[in-house]
């Protein structure tokens, strides 16, 4: 169960107070109406799915009830940054400061198994995305 | 020590404890308070306790803690109260304890399945993939069923557990995860500066090692004696909450750790409402893991006979239990550690057969002393086989480079080959380990998450470091929690120290021998299992582990993996850190499914929500269905009825007289706002702007790709008010959607929803006669036709409260939905229901309710619809704002499927002969004729019997169906194939005149 | 490759064993290969294993970044059924199950396909009317699927609780009787080793860090942690990963990746003989040969590569089991896992060429892929081979998102997979 | 909603049920005034006013004036509990403020959950930390017990009110009377 710092409420709550509500930043056209099916089907099916940072929403549905936004690790799920829905997107290289190494998972190759200190090459490029 | 009685008298910390009956067996023992199930049937001379998984090899007892693999028995209470695989080396005696052996047939000593053992050259690591596939059914009906009754190991319970589980989440700035030195010193820290600490230890008692490391002095006190009273010092504050029975099973995000509490299974009598056991989810701001090393078997020919065990175990049942594992008894060690057991068994007046250690010349004060109490070293030597069937009589022993055999007699067999730091916690916390080459040790190396580990888990070695490590992980944690404070450290006086030890098989183990030398006790996996594992291919410890199942047991391989590991390694001719770890996972030893479920069970197991007028209808015996969690009226059958006379009762009395139905589980949504109007016009497809206050419309919500979401009435109170319902089980969705919309999508409305689902109760009143039925009761609305006509709503009061009373009908009836503060509705629907009989109407249920609107061709949303169908499928076009340019779904709308011909469409089905009615879900065909597969083209979303139509109805969803007005279809059952024609959707009243009176 | 028989294990077991070849051979990269497959679990060593086996096509490398197997396939609760609603559905599934049919005998190797039936538990009026759906589909698409009542339920499953008074009684249940389980890690090897005797190489640890393209567009191989490979042909069946990979050729995905969770108790005599599985309060159960209750949990609801999930919903999971089989109360859960599951909006596969030419995927079974395993790999082959697909996955486009022509079982059926 | 014109009885979810198990008693709270407020920061004072107490603007507060409490729930989101037997409905009718006042007086019921191991108790079921650190008195939150949503509010160290929608009443009582035997 993740551990979530609401923006709202200015405190880390558990995950059973949140709905996870998916992608952020990805913008309803304010004339959806005339979009193309290409350019629906981007804004409607089409997702980043990004091993790295993941730029997501969630509503503190059983607390404040208030939609943030959040930037989160895929890899190893802790969260880097919250933020209000409407502000600004963070990019992430601002965030790759406050990136946590990876610790060890399932699938570490046996190589790496030993690393002392994880690379941390891969979330640059697909947090970009 | 009588023939039968290996309780040594002034060895242990029992004492004169008082004496507890039990059975194994069947067969009656005596132990004494303190004592697990293992060290009383040790006392008792008992060593044989079960059965292996494949090869059905008598087993032992190996260790004296978690670790166990071998000896696993059911403990019976009473006949619902059966638990399988329960480690007798865990389970404390309680008085009339009933425990029974495993896996063998007709008994343990005479066992069918050991014939498996003879058999044993054909069950080699996989054979099962090679063989049992001719003939090609013959798996299934032949060989599997074979296999699957030898393998398994307890019995299931087969009634219902009566017992009770509790839950705590629970916060802390420190948690302790086990109570041994390391443990001890980092919680006395922690809780210095009056921070909230949790210690627990799985163990009854804390102490970890000092449960039979018995030569150390801390404080000028001997070590169990210092940690006792350091427990008692941390009990003692009201920051720190000792757990003692407490396993951490599972280290999850974010420094959540799972903890199990077992609270009644060492009890005798326990309270009848006491819970058996508690879940704690503990959420830590740092997390101290101090979980101690767990010693490893030596992997030779024959290691797993009755009488061999860990060396720290014999010396844990003689300095813990005062109990001698036997009277003869041979070490076998690699490393110093088993001298201890040796010399403390010798000092309490024990036979020690023969040390033999692996190594070539051991020194140091440990062999010193052995040497000096007597007792024979034989270093440079292995054990090549040992004797004995159900119980170990005999070890021959060879010097390891080959030569002159030696056999001598034993009644029990040491054995220690180095110790394994516990990192299964700081693995599942996802921190990495580092294999340390000098000590062939996986130790803890990167951390993922704020924790740190201390003692014998960190590869401390010597008490002094451990308790060093404690104190300065307690003092980092405060300090890195803003406090700072000072606990005094103990001093350690005196300790034992060892290390070093091997890994692998030993000499005469080797590879070429056609040898048990098992490396997973209870699964049966031999040194040669492995090394046939590798030259089958696999090269990844993972398929290593898969292909023979070592570890994979219910000890989690806590003593063979690294075994595994060193064998596999020196057969590929690669270093131990190439061929990888397996993942450690959650949890570290086995958990109760109750204790996870806790009080989710009967009632607790998910909400039953009823209406306020439930009490009501359950006196006058509805029947209820289950919709989401809402138990609904569904008919209410009368003496002698069933459900289909009561259903066409209900149907009938609504028509010619009225009906009164619980409407209250629909979801209500108050939208409020100046705005209010602009946000229904995003959300539904209908237009709201011209809607006046006072009427209500019938909404169509879509998601974003123009299917259909959800559909409901919406009144408009006033003009920033709109009182909305949505459907029983869409209700939450609806409501987080639309808050989904209003916060992100359109945030600048002024726009607020709150839900008013449960403040309503709702009755409906449906029927010609529904206005004479009311109106006595209602005060301050006019409810004539001219001045409330059909879709609207008033605000007034009814037997005096108030009410919003919607003139609608899903029924095709003149028809009215009373809403009434919920805490008020059964007084109000029990006034109604008084006017009601006056005019011979009757309540009707759910069940009623389907098949009038059926007959009106009203839709169910994920009946009539299932999220694939548009408002244009189901033939609501008219309630899309055609001149609208916005809202949720209109562009899904036209997307080229969407508007492609062929589409299936919604329209009513006439069974030719009208007595027979179709099934739900039943299949629609154009030609019945076709083989299978057949060409689908619709089916029956809504079936029913109508009295008032005297004749069958149903809706169904039909490619190009609105093009096929009096077409005939089939729909091809089981046994027969059933003719229908389409038609409109409308059965009666097509012109909608009864709706007006 | 030297055939595996009962006779083959008489004659090792006289010598130890000693004769065993390897199962599948570890070989270096070569330069260039015709396909490459990325991705060593079920469907893309079963991709491998039919290009050689039908097309002919042997020069195939299968690239994998951990051990094969390691995935998915290692990571199920190994359900296999194929009674979907949907004639496309329906379609592919029952070319698998036909295939699950002989697999041993095709592969020579036991994956211990064992039909004890799987079935559906219906606990209320909605559900009755979903799964006879199911039922009459399939019956007219040749799937038999029986409808039974509480009690006959139970007679076929005993542990059932069929009370009325439960909180969810049962009402119904569908039965595929040739639904059942096989052995997922047997399946990989099997495939594996059959697929290594034709001469595709599979390579293990070996993880793909770029796709190439030509200047025309048309992929020419991949960078890998072991060098470049060049090839004429990619097939993606990278599961959870799949975003991750097609990215890399530029390709945006309609997948999310969840963590999906299973777990297994201790090993019991047998007690469980058939799949059970209800949407309705969520719980999927059957007992392995090994004697251990294997338990499908749900996903966790954020996307995430880490192979872990929360304990809340190892919770929910068991409350739903111990409320149908509240015997298994005092059973213990031995060990827990998480696998890493790639969903599309619509919950059914893509199988299918892409926009890149020489680029095709399989990808987005989401919790249900190991049923299909024999025939995906069999018609993604075929797509592969011909640069086409097979009719049978021709509707299980990338296109379908823009065209709206969704295949979706979930919303259709209120059916989990 | 005028109490003394009412004819019509009033029956609660909870009514006939409460216990005292292991040292807490479980009672059903009285009826009272419910109103769920929406508001923005620039209106509080002027809505304040009417309410006769200041909206509390921080997380997790309440305020109270007599039987009165207004409980943070949300940044623009208030439920307003009078005990006292004054609708605060009334007191905002016509206020000319932008802002969303409903009635949910119904929609909730009570539990008052009281004694030593009242917070242990709830935390059987609800994941905050309710330390008197975390939870001081007078603290409120939306949040969870077991499978239902709750709005918490402690009222004495070792008391606390426990909100739940009216159908969830009899699941949140027998979860605490379950956890109430298990602590």
């Amino acid at each position: 169960m993740l551990l979530i710092h609401c923006p709202y409420c200015e405190e880390a709550r558990p995950e059973l107070e949140f709905r996870n509500g998916g992608e952020a930043h990805i913008a309803r056209s304010t004339s959806i109406a005339d979009e193309s099916d290409e350019a629906f089907e981007a804004f409607f099916f089409i997702r980043t799915n990004p091993k790295g940072l993941v730029y997501e929403r969630w509503r503190h549905i059983h607390g404040c009830g208030r939609f943030f936004n959040a930037v989160r690790d895929s890899v190893t799920d802790k969260f880097l940054h919250v933020y209000k829905a409407g502000e600004a997107k963070v990019e992430p290289s601002a965030l790759m400061a406050n990136l946590p190494e990876h610790g060890a998972y399932a699938n570490v190759p046996a190589a790496e198994l030993n690393a002392k200190t994880p690379a941390r090459k891969r979330a640059t490029k697909d947090g970009e995305a | 020590m009588t023939a039968a009685n290996f309780r040594l008298s002034g060895q242990g910390r029992l004492g004169s404890a008082r004496p507890v009956g039990f059975s194994f067996d069947g067969k009656a023992y005596k132990g004494v308070e303190g004592d697990t199930l293992a060290s009383a049937l040790l006392a008792n001379g008992v060593h044989l306790v079960g059965r292996s998984f494949k090869y059905h090899r008598p087993r032992g007892f190996l260790s004296a803690g978690p670790e166990e693999p071998n000896a696993l028995v059911g403990i019976h209470r009473d006949a619902a109260r059966r638990a399988p695989n329960v480690r007798a080396t865990v389970q404390e005696l309680y008085d009339g304890l009933t425990a029974v052996s495993q896996n063998r047939w007709p008994s343990l000593e005479r066992d069918v399945g050991a014939v498996n053992d003879l058999a044993s050259p054909f069950f080699s690591a996989g054979f099962y993939y090679k063989t049992f596939m001719w003939p090609k059914d013959a798996w299934a009906r032949l060989y599997e069923p074979r296999i699957r009754e030898a393998a398994g190991l307890g019995v299931a319970p087969h009634l219902p557990d009566p017992d009770t589980y509790a839950q705590r989440f629970a916060h802390c700035d420190v948690l302790v995860v086990g109570g041994g030195a390391a443990g001890l010193a980092a919680a006395l820290a922690a809780a210095e500066s009056g921070q909230r600490v949790i210690l627990c230890d799985e163990q009854p008692e804390l102490g970890g090692a000092l449960h039979f490391e018995n030569g150390a002095v801390i404080d000028g006190q001997d070590g169990w004696a210092w940690s006792q009273s350091a427990a008692a010092a941390l009990r003692a504050r009201d920051n720190v909450r000792v757990l003692t029975r407490t396993t951490a099973f599972g280290y999850y995000a974010q420094n959540m750790v799972g903890l199990v509490e077992r609270i009644t299974d060492h009890l005798a009598d326990p309270e009848p409402t006491a819970p058996r056991e508690r879940l704690w989810q503990v959420r830590a701001k740092k997390v101290i893991l101090a979980t101690g090393a767990i010693e490893r078997h030596m992997v030779f020919a024959d290691n797993d006979r009755p009488g061999i065990m860990l060396a720290s175990a014999a010396r844990t049942y003689l300095n813990h239990f005062g109990v001698a594992v036997g009277r003869e008894i041979g070490v076998f060690t690699a490393n110093d550690s088993a001298y201890p057991a040796a010399i403390d068994l010798k000092k309490a007046g024990i036979n020690i057969a023969a040390i033999v250690d692996l190594r070539d010349n051991p020194s140091g004060p440990l062999v010193e002393e052995a040497r000096s109490l007597g007792i024979e070293i034989n270093h440079g030597r292995t054990v090549v086989r040992t004797g004995g069937r159900l119980r170990v009589t005999s070890m021959t022993i060879q010097p390891k480079t080959g030569g002159t055999e030696r056999t001598i007699p034993i009644d029990a067999l040491l054995m220690s080959s180095g110790w394994t730091p516990s990192v299964h916690l700081f693995s599942q916390s996802r921190g990495r380990v580092a294999y340390d080459e000098a000590s062939r040790r996986f130790l803890p190396g990167t951390y993922a998450q704020d924790c740190a580990s201390v003692g014998a888990c960190n590869g401390a070695e010597g008490l002094a470091a451990t308790l060093a490590e404690g104190y300065a992980a307690g003092e980092k944690a405060l300090k890195e929690l803003g406090f700072t404070a000072k606990a005094s450290r103990a001093k350690v006086e005196k300790a034992e120290t060892w290390g070093g030890g091997m890994l692998g098989a030993v000499p005469g183990a080797g590879p070429e021998k056609i040898v048990k030398a098992f490396v997973d006790f209870q699964n049966d996996v031999t040194a040669k299992d492995i090394r046939l594992a590798v030259r089958e291919g696999m090269r990844s410890i993972e398929h290593v582990k898969r292909f023979t199942t070592n570890g994979m047991a219910t000890d989690q391989g806590k003593t063979s993996n690294m075994h595994g590991l060193a064998i596999a390694a020196e057969v590929l001719d690669k270093p131990i850190p190439e061929i990888g770890l397996t993942t450690f996972r959650a949890p570290y030893t086995p958990v109760t499914f109750g204790a996870i479920v806790n009080h989710a069970k009967g009632e607790l197991f998910d909400p039953t929500r009823r209406t306020p007028f439930h009490g009501w209808e359950e006196a006058q015996g509805a029947v209820f269905e289950d919709v989401g969690q809402w138990k609904r009226a569904w008919y209410y059958p009368r003496k002698g009825e069933d459900m289909h006379a009561a259903v066409n009762r209900e149907c009938k009395t609504v028509r010619t007289s009225a009906g009164m139905f619980d409407a209250s589980t629909l979801g209500k949504i108050e939208v409020v706002g100046p705005d209010a109007a602009k946000f229904m016009e995003l959300l539904y497809t209908n237009p709201w702007a011209k809607l006046e206050a006072g009427r209500c419309r019938y909404g169509i919500m879509l998601r974003e790709d123009g299917f259909i979401y959800d559909d409901g009435v919406v009144g408009r109170l006033s003009d920033d008010r709109f009182h909305v319902t949505t459907t029983t089980g869409g209700a939450p969705r609806v409501m987080h959607h639309m808050e989904d919309y209003l916060q992100t999508e359109f945030p600048h409305l002024d726009v607020w929803l709150t839900s008013i689902t449960e403040q309503w109760a709702v009755i409906a009143v449906q029927g010609p006669k529904s206005r004479e039925i009311i109106e006595p009761l209602v005060e301050g609305i006019d409810i004539s036709d001219a001045a409330m006509p059909h879709m609207s709503v008033r605000e007034g009061t009814i037997c005096g409260v108030p009410t919003r009373l919607f003139r609608m009908s899903f029924t095709g009836e003149r028809g009215f939905e009373i809403n009434v503060p919920a805490d008020h509705g059964r007084a109000v629907w029990e006034a109604v229901w008084e006017e009601a009989r006056k005019h011979g109407a009757c309540p009707y249920g759910t069940e009623a309710m389907h098949v009038l609107r059926a007959e009106k061709g009203y839709i169910i949303v994920g009946q009539d619809t299932d999220g694939t169908v548009t408002p244009g499928d189901a033939g609501l076009d008219w309630a899309v704002g055609k001149k609208k340019t916005d809202f949720v779904g209109i562009r899904g709308l036209k997307r080229p499927d969407l508007v492609a011909p062929g589409r299936r469409q919604l329209v009513g089905l006439k069974t030719v002969d009208p007595k027979v009615v179709l099934e739900e879900g039943a299949q629609i065909v154009a030609d019945p004729k076709q083989p299978i597969p057949m060409k689908m083209i619709g089916f029956v979303t809504s079936s029913y019997w109508s009295e008032n139509c005297g004749r069958s109805i149903a809706l169904g969803l039909v490619e190009g169906g609105f093009e096929r007005m009096g077409e005939t279809l089939y729909v091809p059952m089981a046994d027969t194939t059933i003719a229908v024609e389409v038609c409109g959707q409308v059965f009666f009243d097509e012109k909608g005149e009864r709706l007006h009176g | 490759m030297r055939k595996y028989s009962v006779f083959a294990i008489a004659r090792e077991a006289m010598r130890g064993h000693k004769g065993w070849e390897q199962q599948w051979t570890s070989p270096e990269p070569r330069k260039d290969y015709e396909v490459l497959i990325i991705g060593a679990g079920g469907h893309g060593l079963a991709t491998a294993y039919y290009l050689a086996k039908e097309h002919g096509i042997t020069d195939i490398a299968v690239l994998e970044k951990g051990w094969l197997g390691g995935g998915n396939t290692g990571r199920n609760t190994t359900i296999i059924r194929s009674n979907y609603l949907y004639d496309e559905s329906a379609g592919i599934y029952n070319h698998a199950l036909n295939l699950w049919d002989g697999l041993s005998q095709d592969l020579n190797y036991n994956v211990m396909y064992s039909p004890r039936g799987v079935m559906m538990l219906a606990h209320n009026v909605h559900d009755v009317q979903v799964l006879k759906r199911h039922v009459h589909a399939n019956r007219l698409n040749g799937v038999p699927n029986d409808w039974l009542t509480p009690e006959e339920a139970k007679e076929f499953c005993p542990p059932l609780n069929i009370s009325k008074q439960a909180r969810y009684p049962i009402v119904g249940a569908a039965l595929q009787r040739k639904g059942g389980t096989a052995r997922h890690d047997a399946v990989a090897w099997g495939y594996a080793r059959a697929a290594s005797a034709r001469g595709v190489h599979i390579i293990q640890n070996c993880e793909v860090t770029a796709i190439r393209r030509s200047s025309n567009g048309h992929v020419i191989g991949v960078d890998t942690n072991r060098g470049p490979i060049g090839a004429k042909k990619i097939g993606v069946v990278a599961a959870g990963h799949t975003s991750v990979l097609m990215e890399m050729a530029g390709v945006r995905m309609p997948l999310e990746s969840y963590p999906l969770q299973a777990l297994v108790s201790e090993p019991v005599k047998p007690c469980f003989p058939c799949v059970v599985m209800s949407n309705t309060v969520h719980a999927y159960i059957s007992q392995s040969d090994k004697g251990e209750l294997v338990i499908g949990a749900g996903t966790d609801q954020y996307i995430s590569y880490s192979q872990t999930g929360g304990l809340h919903i190892i919770n929910h999971t068991l409350d739903a089991i111990c409320e149908m089989f509240p015997m298994f109360a005092r059973m213990k859960m031995l060990r827990s896992w998480g696998g890493i599951v790639d969903v599309t909006p619509d919950r059914s596969p893509i199988l299918a060429k892409t926009p890149v030419p020489g680029l095709y995927v399989n990808c987005g079974w989401g919790t249900g892929g190991f049923k299909a395993t024999p025939g995906s790999g069999n018609v993604f082959a075929h797509t592969i081979a011909n640069d086409n697909p097979h009719p049978i996955n021709a509707p299980f486009t990338l296109e379908r998102f823009r065209t709206g022509r969704l295949i979706d079982e979930a919303a259709a059926a209120a059916v989990a997979h | 909603m005028a109490e003394a014109a009412t004819t019509a009885a009033r029956r609660g979810m909870l009514d006939h049920r409460s216990d005292v198990i292991n040292g807490v008693s479980l009672v059903p709270a009285a009826p009272a005034y419910r109103m769920s407020l929406r508001a923005r920061p620039d209106d509080l004072v002027a809505l304040g006013e009417r309410l006769g107490l200041a909206l509390p603007t921080r997380p997790k507060t309440s305020a109270s004036a007599g039987e009165r409490h207004a409980l943070w729930l949300g940044p623009d989101e208030w439920l307003v509990l009078d005990l006292g037997g004054r609708d605060p409905m009334q007191d905002l009718a016509g206020l000319q403020v932008l802002h969303s006042a409903v009635d949910v007086s119904h929609r909730n019921t009570a539990v008052l959950v009281t004694g030593e191991k009242a917070a242990d108790v709830i935390n059987a079921g609800c994941p905050q930390d309710l330390s008197l650190q975390a939870f001081p008195v007078g603290a409120c939150s939306r949040t969870v017990l077991g499978k239902i949503e709750i709005v918490l509010l402690r009222t004495g160290e070792d008391a606390f009110r426990v909100e739940c929608w009216r159908s969830f009443a009899e699941y949140a009582f027998s979860y605490l009377a379950d956890a109430a035997r298990g602590v």
